[in-house]
């Protein structure tokens, strides 16, 4: 789960990482207001859970409480990345001398924490990995030991040579390893961290995302969720307990697990299809979820067809049949539906299904190109 | 021969009395798995479905019985802790079944295991099954037959689809195993693909890795230099959009690392058959055989 | 450094340790007036750190604040192995249906604390040990993981068959192993904790032992510090950098290195003497504190002689002697001194002595023999 | 030969530019040991008496001079973390002098240096010495002298009074091991005894225990079942009263464990020599040899 810059911020700033003052607001004179409160230079932020909000004109320096008032009503409201913007945060500008980059994502290979520090900050980390890997030190983190004072110290000799600014660091970056672990997160960034000509040292950017996993033990995480800044029939799935994300095909699936899901997203594309969307029901049989799941991909207009693609090991099919059946008599479908299913009470299932006229397929390939042929505006076999 | 388990295998179930477990647990005995014991806390002393002996702990269970394997079925917080304790107690094989343990936890997880000297499988699996001999865990025993394809796969449902062809085409299968869908888990494709290699009666590998990660690319690389036996790969997800997590944790493009296009790649470099699709194995197989 | 019992209880209890409610008092009114909050039967306590208070009268029930008062009046002041009582502790009494123990101790052999938990509480845990050990288990712990909940299940499940019980007992271990993981302790004690008859479990008694090698990151603990439950001498070599300990001989001794003070004073009780105390004034050569030595020894009315070993290594024998001749000059000796010295600049110390009047031996046997004679009433050689 | 260093140690000093570290780094370069390099964190570049490079990081000092020993010198409450920095960095050979180390620090450190295959000297010990070869730690170079005694002893000073008089008797020592008084400590006697066990060069032991834990039983159970070497014991605190700490943190004798008595008795069971007092030691391995 993603949350936004200032909610980061927030928590960075609780274990002590030093961050210029700053406060959110959702309308322009709120941001005039706080731009007063802090006085000088500001930047206003537009707060969206997605990238390059530099380019898209959502981050501008203001000089005035005025000005601030001014670009924040542009901001507001802009689109990023498809995404509205409706909360923007002020805070006050730096001087920056610097700029490097801090940051721990949870890493596979190493099957722990990695620390990840360059002194090339401000810019995206990816192209730093890409185009000068020397530039960028990777410390795996063993959990049973925690970050200790001397990688602490070796990644930041690493960033700086004037040993003041190198203890100023590791503080941090023992900050960071203590939100990063206190809250069960996948990936906690500071970039720009940057250095004052002063010689200061301010984190200007964060970016902190929460591993969904651990989320039932994390209540303080889950009350941040902003569902303004996310996709609406997403929100619908999760609190529906389906996994789900919408894509711009057409071809609606439901399928159950996230492999055969992935999979069955890749046979739409090979037959020359487009999935609307992943879809995974999970391995429970509760025709309730199934119901949902019509729900939400009947609400998406662009969906031609629905595609289902069910096998049953846990999932009993008769269960997802019953489903099918319940859903479609409250909400007669529009468009046409494809049915796969195997395994479990496979006899009972496609008994249900022809009992209530619908038909149904046992083979996946043959499924899915039916489907494709019916999304481009073909007809059913 | 097989590989992890066989029909000597001893099995205890954590979590035998929970609604899953319990499912599973009967589903393993039907299948002729040697359940010899279940645990649940303060249900010590009561038998599961009149004959299994249920204990309070891993240490009680196997100190009575004897058992080498155990598999878990708890809710995903109290995961970590069963992987540890079973592992505290002498299991040797570990199988955690449990979907959405926080993946931190694995981070500690790992290395106790480790250095107990146990293997795990998992989490967010789907376990493993010896045709003919034993299952532990939630694949179904009726798509498997016996024979010499070794499978070793990231995904549950994709596995059975298919296994559920290679039996159908006359294909039996020494052991199929799924490592599951998190970014860190016990068992890789690397020792699945070693296990096959040394397993006499496995003739060729079935593969499904899925977007994520480079597993399948070391994997690739450990078929190139360490394997004999032929290897059929797929990867599950080419349609998948970076940065968002396909169901799977583990099953995210981050940047440019982990897309299907570059496994795939490396699968091809090694000189493995690559699946389009799901229902290619069994000619690949064939092919190679 | 061990601290009070109601020190112990409320650590204990802010880690969520459930202990009935009590306050300390340093008089028999305020006894009162706190049995009087509480309301019901109390138990009055003396808070001295040692043991056997029980048998020495030192706690006891009251069934009114009036009776509480004159218990009170009574332990104030009371003498216990030697310590003076002066607070008490005021508690709740509770209703008893089973008494169990549970501690943790730092195991120099499994390298870990170790917890150890029996159902035969209420008693001295080392008399369970010797007499039905199989009534006591034990389990280290790898602190690089923690007390995990499987641990504390097994543990709890050795005390009780009740999973109710075993389920509250547990988190009573968690809570004590995360005290003694937070105040670097040494040894953490529950003993009673007992069952009432209505089936709650309650910490009666608590012992806490905390690291002296880790006192400088605890403030919290050093402020517990109760120096009037300390022998004085003992707290003004502490306060001087001194490891003292007093004991009952008459043979002062001032050596550097433990091992060697304690060979000396080993080696004194083999000449048929007594030490009267063990003193090691550590590796540095600060003249200081020979002085602060030298003042504390001479502080015993029963010393009747002096006896410095040094084995010159960092320590330097020069700034010993040094230290000897400014404190004698400043506090002229009503008693003889023995001086053994041999090591690093001993010429220059053997000058310097001599030339101020000592004589002083290279042989520490020889030193010793004529320290225990000197003792006994012989005359110096 | 000898045990643990020689004329080919390569040692680093944590803690170099300080007041203690600079000191006995001074005495350890006259001694003839090989300081190959120094850390002290801000102050990499510099060099320590004109010719001792000096690092920011351990790593960095075993990068440029491949030391393979490391001995420490840093504040209590950093020797932990000076300990894990010598073992990550690759160094096989770690000494902690430094003393007043927090035990519960050692729960953390013991496992880490063993996970990296490294050997610990300490914490709180006078380090060791092979006379006329190397000396890493602080026991003066002038009392011993080149011979065939191996000496193992948990004190400092004790171990140079007892040094000293072999020397002053002719005895010479093979090396010198001050394995420590702390509760927690990476090298204990078992350690070295079978070390002496094994060096060509040592003919005899001298092992001065002290009071507290049940090292010295263990010890004397090793001599009597796997040593063909001599072995004289003594054991300091036979005066010292339960349940106070006398200095060492690990000379406590918490109820009836930990005493002289049974200590020497032990000894006595093991058919070593026991050294009533400091100075028998000479008589007694004489007589042995």
């Amino acid at each position: 789960m993603n949350i936004h810059e200032f909610q980061a911020k927030d928590i960075l700033r609780a274990e002590g990482v030093p961050i210029p003052p700053g406060e959110v607001a959702t309308s322009a004179e709120q941001v005039e207001a706080i731009a007063k409160k802090i006085g000088g230079m500001v930047v206003v932020k537009a707060q969206v859970h997605t990238g390059g909000r530099g380019k898209a004109g959502g981050v501008k320096l203001a000089k005035t409480p005025a000005e601030a008032k001014e670009i924040a009503s542009k901001i507001l409201g802009m689109q990023i990345n498809g995404l509205t913007v409706h909360q923007v945060l002020v805070t006050a500008a730096a001087d920056i001398a610097t700029e490097a980059y801090v940051g721990i994502i949870l890493d596979r290979k190493s099957r722990a924490p990695v620390f990840m520090v360059s002194p090339a900050g401000g810019i995206d980390i990816e192209e730093v990995a890409e185009k000068t890997p020397e530039k960028i030190m990777k410390l795996p983190i063993d959990t049973r030991y925690g970050l200790t004072s001397y990688q602490a110290n070796e990644l930041g000799f690493f960033l700086f040579d004037d040993v003041k600014k190198v203890r100023a660091v590791s503080k941090i970056m023992m900050a960071l390893y203590s939100a990063f672990m206190k809250h069960d997160a996948s990936l906690a960034e500071i970039n720009p961290l940057v250095v004052t000509p002063a010689g200061e040292i301010l984190a200007l950017d964060a970016k902190f995302s929460v591993d969904d996993n651990a989320l039932d033990r994390h209540p303080e995480i889950v009350q941040l969720r902003d569902e303004t800044a996310e996709e609406p029939s997403e929100v619908d799935a999760r609190n529906a307990n389906l996994t789900f994300i919408k894509l711009d095909g057409n071809v609606g699936c439901v399928v159950n697990g996230a492999g055969l899901a992935m999979a069955t997203m890749d046979l739409v594309k090979y037959y020359g299809g487009e999935p609307a969307n992943f879809l995974d029901i999970g391995g429970s049989s509760n025709p309730e979820k199934v119901v949902n799941a019509l729900r939400i991909i009947t609400g998406d207009p662009s969906v031609k067809v629905i595609l289902f693609n069910i096998f049953g090991g846990i999932t009993r099919t008769d269960d997802v049949a019953n489903g099918i059946v319940t859903a479609t008599k409250a909400n007669p479908l529009k468009i046409p539906i494809v049915i796969r299913l195997t395994g479990t009470n496979e006899e009972i299932a496609m008994k249900i299904l022809t009992d209530n006229g619908f038909s149904a397929s046992s083979d996946m390939d043959e499924a899915v190109q039916k489907a494709v042929a019916l999304a481009k505006g073909g007809k059913a076999a | 021969m097989s590989i992890f388990i066989d029909s000597s295998t001893t099995v205890i179930v954590q979590g035998i009395t929970g609604r899953d477990g319990g499912f599973h647990s009967k589903q393993m005995l039907e299948y002729g798995t040697k359940i010899v014991g279940g645990v649940t806390p303060g249900k010590g002393g009561q038998k599961f479905e009149d004959k299994v002996p249920v204990f309070n702990t891993v240490h009680d269970a196997v100190a009575a019985t004897g058992a080498n394997t155990s598999v878990i079925y708890v809710p995903p917080m109290f995961a970590a802790d069963a992987m540890m304790e079973a592992a505290d107690a002498g299991i040797k094989f570990i199988v955690c079944i449990t979907e959405g343990v926080p993946v931190l936890d694995m981070t500690k997880v790992y290395p106790f295991v480790k250095e107990k000297g146990a293997r795990l499988l998992g989490p967010n699996c789907p376990g493993l099954i010896t045709p003919g001999e034993s299952k532990v865990g939630i694949i179904p025993g009726r798509i498997c037959t016996p024979g010499s394809i070794g499978v070793v796969s990231r995904s549950g449902t994709l596995t059975y689809e298919v296994v559920y062809q290679l039996t159908r085409a006359g294909m039996g299968q020494s052991t199929c195993v799924g490592i599951g869908g998190d970014p860190i888990n016990g068992t890789n494709f690397i020792d699945c693909l070693a296990a096959f290699e040394k397993d006499p009666k496995t003739k060729a590998v079935a593969m499904m890795g899925e977007i994520g990660g480079t597993d399948e690319q070391e994997a690739a690389e450990f078929v190139q230099k360490h394997m004999k036996k032929p290897v059929v790969g797929f990867i599950a997800g080419q349609t998948a959009p970076p940065g968002r997590r396909m169901g799977h944790a583990g099953a995210i493009i981050s940047g440019s690392a982990g897309t299907a296009a570059e496994k795939i790649e490396a699968f091809e470099r090694a000189g493995m058959g690559v699946a389009k699709r799901p229902m290619d194995f069994v000619e690949l197989l064939r092919a190679r055989m």
